[in-house]
């Protein structure tokens, strides 16, 4: 089965400032992929490169392959075909990603205008029943408002439902949640689990929350420093993490639960700072807080694929279920 | 405060009186609607009732009568009593102040006490070339400042950009007096292209405009300038902004992306900035018309001064005041409409 | 005092790059950026000349030498001499003592009035902050040069009628900058934190609004400096400011005017003097907010 | 021995009048009691629009409230002036969500940490006392001489620790203190909390929108939704019996690591 995205060796850069260092990954077509990272780890600038997307004084090297196109390659004509109708974007401020002047039903009927030449009446039409379709109750009602006189969850659906219009392959969603209250969060994560059920379309997640991924993506991929240090399944990844930096993240994620009483325990910890975007070591970009350093974190480790499973790292944990926090006390 | 009502879930707590509470809301919004715009109104009129006081005190606190001014210093006492007493200004200061309110609030502007004609009547002859003066320099100044601006704001960062960036920044240095008098030297001394001052009138159209291209010139293409900086901060901010990766994200081009979503949302600052800029051209054509001797409103408020005929300079300068004033306020309520955001804000 | 808290901890100690350096490569920005350096170098240029023209001039800008009246450029008189035989280059480094004193004083007066008075609309809400507001309202209705000509109709004309009537006219738009920039601070969490360890309005004016607001205000200083060195040309050209035959580059303007046709470079000489002038001064302007913009997003 | 709570909100009720774009008012809190005995770690939950920024605000004397009262050791601190509460501001700190915008970009490390020490006119060697207060929180003393801006998000949260820390308070507020922060730096800066209220037996009120975190650190929790207080109780109780919907719901909606897909609708 060939794969409906495949990055290889993207890189992206501001000047002498590397910030993406060769990312490499695939999304099978209908697949759920989660692409979890910190501030600075690079994920959201991964996706804006895959959508050609980049801000000024960026850019990106590598390959792009959608389907059995190169999109780095392809004309800025070409890529403005796909955009949108092939491959789909969601932000993470519902609020600034809308334009504060225009309605509702026009911004979310606008991919049908661009892609499938509707006209302006029949674009209106069509945003009514996709506004339907992410759960507005009255949705010809809240076509006519502007972004201003909807709450965050409801600007969140809209772009949602302008995502969907041209029933896209691959739909990325940088952070769709990370704005929103927990209860309305939920709300979006379901919905957006949903349509991609029904669509069949393939999912890229960016969040930098393991749980928020473990419940819709079947597969994650961690990105530190500019770098994919660590992917697999969803079940490989919580069950038996490899990469030092992902095992010691699940250890707080688990640690810290509503489920589970910790109360005045001490939490298992990663020492350190966040390494801020282009300023990463040489070498491995988590030697700095890894407890599991060795003398060979110092020059960049392969990554290394057994399977649908990828690594990157000199010293990896073996074996065993990880210790819910073991090291710490 | 703003909470996320994403339609509650039944179990949330108890809903208000939904159908009385829309009610009430739509008669607050209609109301809500309405008084910001009231109340913008009344702050105008408190301005200009502010503006007036503050000419009239300026302009009659200075010792020496005008009636002294006028006839001269070798006139009698009596003389200088009696045309005081005609001209009204034996009568206290408030009522004299009301006296010339009251006037102009029904249009009538009083009699100059040194051409003893009707100010009313000069004032409008002065606007026949004022008024076409400031609009041909507006229109100048937004054919120069905003193809400009747009262009530096697409080519930020290059070369040509940079370039742009220093003529506009060179052009605002450049004073309408400085601009008229090198214009003059260039087109019409040297080269005889067009008339050097003076206007013919309106009886001939051709003339008259050919008389007023040089002016507006020198007046509109430093405004081109200034506007041409606004207007290259207000695209490359649009370019910049989140929607407008979005609207690219859709599948639009960077151009029709801009042209979709970007032109409206620039346009909001720069309404405030053409109405600035039309006050700075009422005020600026004082100092052309003088460049170019345009018998307009400037030279008439400077010869007024000149000839100390007070009340004249003061009936100009609270025209001038009140049409700065007034456009200040309809730059605030054309952004209101144009920004859905601030229907019915104060 | 225990440090036994956090055993996991220590890389937290480390701070990054060294103290001096940073400080030099802040300075460095400033030397960097060119606005800053042309704008500041013209500036600077202007303000030299003003000083040595106190002392010294080639020639005494007001000496009439009917002998030598409309001289071309020479060695004598390197740009030449005016209608009554006055050197150019004397003339124009005297008008520049006007421009930077009538600069200075209108800025002067805008901003003594204008700052405090944008403070306390910011830190008072209600009736003073309306009070403030409507008067602002007032003095918007009069640009520099109304304001001027109303006041030289009024005291006759005069450099100070000039200073006046520009600080005057700036006084709202100081006002407008510093409220709105101080309610961004005074809105802050840093405000809100110096208030709940006790910090008194006052106080929080002086150890946080104004020195984060400070930047703003210079930039905007120069950036009026260089509007009233505009309107200063414009009102001595009138008639309305500097009398003749008090040297300034407006009044040089106003009488080259008749020689337009055979002498030009009598325009020219401080045409170029005003728009050097401006631009130094605007540039700086540029310069300082562009780099707080920088510093804002880095 | 009666212990006098350390605050004792009572049917506290602010609204705000708004000049927003609907122009009326808006009830931010809305008849709220309970009270913080000494030693407590309170949680406060809520989210967006429930008033928990507010009540903190409320707490810290910042604000009047509408009506209702707000005492501390039995004293009411509500409409008080300024210079009465002195002895209060000195034992009532705050810890802000973003560290960057509660540390004032124009001040050194060490001034940010001597402030509430001038403020407050504390009797102590200003150097030794900056020093120990960045110690405190595992700080070197070289990070005094420089700007907040220069340090990463843990960091500063940790200077804006210190300077809380500063007048050896008996209470501290932290209003959501760790969700402006990494995920991976998120820990320390719990760990570094949960130390501090165990060795300076620190009462806190702890605001945040995350229910794992006030689990953690909270031994009692108060539920807000739109300006009411709809549950409380201790911790253990409330979060493995809540009586209210409201709050099941926000423990069904909190993201749980799962082995495989999966999103239980909530139901």
């Amino acid at each position: 089965m060939t794969a409906l995205l495949s990055v290889r060796g993207l890189s992206v850069s501001s000047g002498p400032l590397e910030l993406v260092r060769d990312v490499s990954f695939d999304v099978d077509a209908g697949e759920r992929v989660g692409l979890i990272g910190e501030s600075g780890s690079g994920k959201s600038l991964t996706a804006l490169a895959v959508m050609g997307l980049l801000g000024e004084g960026l850019s990106a090297s590598g390959s792009v392959r959608l389907g059995d196109e190169e999109l780095l390659a392809a004309s800025e004509l070409r890529q403005c075909e796909l955009r949108g109708d092939a491959i789909a974007m969601v932000f993470q401020e519902p609020m600034s990603a809308l334009n504060p002047t225009r309605r509702i039903g026009d911004q979310v009927g606008e991919t049908l205008r661009i892609h499938r030449h509707l006209s302006r009446k029949a674009a209106e039409r069509a945003a009514v029943d996709l506004l339907a379709r992410v759960e507005f109750t009255e949705p010809e009602r809240y076509a006519r408002m502007y972004p201003h006189e909807l709450s965050g969850g409801q600007r969140q659906r809209a772009m949602i439902a302008s995502a969907i219009a041209c029933d896209p392959g691959v739909i990325l969603a940088d952070e769709p949640t990370t704005a929103l209250d927990v209860t309305v969060q939920r709300r979006v994560l379901e919905l957006l689990d949903r349509l991609v059920d029904e669509e069949g379309c393939a999912l890229l997640l960016i969040a930098h929350d393991l749980a928020v991924v473990s419940e819709v993506c079947d597969r994650v991929i961690t990105m530190y420093g500019g770098r994919v240090v660590e992917s697999g399944s969803v079940s490989q990844i919580i069950n038996e993490p490899r990469h030092p930096y992902t095992q010691a993240l699940l250890a707080t994620s688990k640690a810290l639960s509503v489920s589970e009483s910790s109360l005045g325990s001490q939490l298992p910890s990663i020492p350190g700072t966040v390494p801020s975007a282009g300023h990463f070591p040489h070498g491995c970009p988590f030697q700095d807080r890894c407890d599991r350093r060795v003398e060979a974190c110092q020059v960049m480790p392969e990554m290394v694929e057994t399977g649908r499973r990828a690594l990157a790292c000199w010293n990896p944990v073996v074996g065993a279920t990880p210790s819910s926090g073991g090291e710490a006390a | 405060m703003s909470a996320d009502e994403s339609q509650p879930s039944p179990h949330r707590l108890p809903p208000r009186g939904e159908a009385r509470g829309r009610l009430a809301s739509s008669l607050r919004g209609a109301v809500s609607a309405l008084l910001p715009l009231a109340r913008r109104l009344a702050t105008m009129v408190v301005a200009l009732f502010g503006a007036s006081v503050l000419v009239f005190v300026v302009l009659n606190v200075l010792p020496g009568s005008p009636a002294q001014v006028i006839l001269g210093t070798q006139a009698t006492p009596a003389a200088v009593r009696q045309l005081t007493a005609q001209l009204g200004l034996n009568k206290p200061l408030v009522s004299q102040y009301f006296d010339w309110m009251g006037g102009l609030v029904h249009g009538n502007f009083g009699i100059s006490y040194i051409s003893h004609q009707s100010i009313g009547g000069q004032i409008g002859q002065a606007l026949t070339v004022t008024g076409p003066l400031v609009l041909f320099a507006l229109l100048i100044g937004l054919i120069i400042g905003l193809p400009l601006g747009l262009a530096g704001a697409l080519r930020n960062g290059r070369v040509s950009g940079s370039f742009i960036g220093a003529m506009s920044q060179l052009g605002m240095a450049v004073p309408s007096v400085v601009a008229g008098l090198l214009l003059i030297v260039v087109l019409t001394v040297k080269l005889h292209v067009f008339p050097t001052s003076g206007f013919p009138g309106w009886s001939d159209p051709w003339q008259a405009l050919r008389a007023l291209v040089l002016p507006s010139f020198s007046l509109g293409m430093v405004e081109g300038a200034i506007m041409s900086r606004y207007v290259r901060a207000s695209i490359l901010e649009q370019l910049r902004s989140d929607y407008l990766r979005t609207a690219r994200s859709k599948g639009l081009r960077v151009g029709q992306a801009l042209r979709r979503h970007g032109f409206r949302n620039a346009a909001i600052p720069l309404v405030t900035v053409v109405g600035l800029e039309l006050a700075s051209l009422v005020v600026g054509a004082i100092v052309v018309e003088n460049v170019f001797s345009l018998p307009g409103l400037g030279l008439l408020l400077l010869d007024s001064v000149n000839n100390r005929d007070l009340i004249t300079v003061q009936d100009i300068a609270m025209l001038v005041a009140t049409t700065v004033l007034v456009l200040n306020l309809l730059v605030d309520l054309s952004y209101r409409l144009l920004d859905p955001r601030l229907k019915g804000t104060a | 005092m225990s440090s036994a808290v956090l055993p996991n901890a220590p890389a937290a100690r480390e701070v990054p790059a060294d103290e001096a350096f940073a400080d030099l490569e802040r300075r460095g920005r400033w030397l960097r950026n060119p606005s800053v350096v042309i704008g500041g170098g013209i500036v600077a240029l202007v303000v030299l000349s003003a000083i040595v023209s106190i002392f010294w001039t080639p020639y005494d800008p007001l000496a009439v030498n009917p002998a030598h009246a409309l001289a071309a450029p020479s060695w004598a008189h390197w740009l030449g001499t005016d209608e009554y035989g006055r050197d150019e280059f004397s003339r124009l480094m005297a008008s520049s003592q006007i421009a930077l004193f009538v600069g200075a004083l209108s800025v002067l007066i805008a901003t003594a009035i204008g700052i405090p008075a944008g403070l306390l609309a910011a830190a008072r809400e209600g009736a003073i902050s309306q009070v403030v507001l409507r008067v602002t309202d007032i003095l918007y209705g009069f640009p520099a040069l109304l304001a001027a000509v109303v006041l030289a109709a009024a005291f006759g004309a005069s450099k100070m009628t000039v200073v006046l009537a520009i600080g005057i006219a700036y006084i709202p738009v100081f006002i407008r900058v510093t409220r709105s920039n101080a309610l961004v601070v005074l809105n802050s969490e840093y405000v809100l934190a110096a208030r709940a360890y006790g910090r008194r309005t006052f106080s929080i004016l002086r150890r946080h609004v104004v020195p984060n607001i400070a930047t703003t205000i210079i930039a905007q200083m120069s950036l009026l400096f260089s509007l009233a060195i505009l309107a200063e040309a414009a009102l001595d050209f009138l008639g309305l400011g500097t009398v003749a035959p008090t040297a300034s580059w407006g009044t040089m303007l106003a009488s080259s005017q008749d020689y337009l046709g055979s002498d030009a470079l009598l325009t020219l000489w401080p045409s170029l003097a005003i728009v050097a002038c401006v631009l130094g001064f605007s540039l700086l302007g540029d310069g300082i907010s562009e780099l707080r913009e920088a510093r804002r997003r880095s | 021995m009666s212990v006098i709570p350390t605050f004792e909100v009572d049917s506290v009720t602010k609204v705000y009048q708004s000049r927003g774009r609907r122009g009326h008012a808006v009830d931010a809190l809305r008849d709220i009691s309970f009270t913080v005995a000494p030693g407590q770690s309170l949680g406060v939950v809520g989210e967006s629009g429930s008033g928990k920024s507010t009540l903190s605000r409320l707490l810290l004397a910042l604000e009047k409230p509408t009506s209702g009262s707000i005492r501390h050791r039995g004293e009411v601190i509500s409409g008080r002036r300024e210079r009465d509460l002195q002895d209060f501001r000195r034992r009532v700190q705050i810890v802000f969500q973003d560290p960057m915008s509660s540390l004032d970009p124009r001040m050194r490390v060490y001034d940010l940490l001597a402030e509430p020490l001038r403020a407050l006119h504390i009797e102590v060697d200003e150097g030794e006392r900056v020093r120990e207060l960045l110690d405190s929180v595992e700080m070197p003393a070289a990070a005094a001489r420089r700007f907040a801006y220069q340090f990463s998000g843990g960091q500063r949260q940790r200077i804006a620790i210190a300077r809380a820390l500063g007048p050896s308070p008996e209470v501290l507020i932290a209003d959501e203190p760790v969700s402006a922060l990494d995920v991976s730096v998120r820990a320390q800066i719990l760990n570094l909390l949960t130390g501090l209220v165990q060795d300076f037996n620190l009462t806190m009120v702890f605001v945040s929108h995350d229910m794992a975190v006030v689990r953690h650190l909270c031994d009692s929790v108060v539920v807000l939704y739109r300006g009411r207080l709809v549950e409380m109780g201790a911790t253990e109780e409330v979060f493995e019996h809540p009586r209210e919907d409201y709050t099941r719901e926000l423990l069904a909606a909190a993201p749980r690591l799962r082995a495989q897909r999966g999103l239980t609708s909530s139901s």
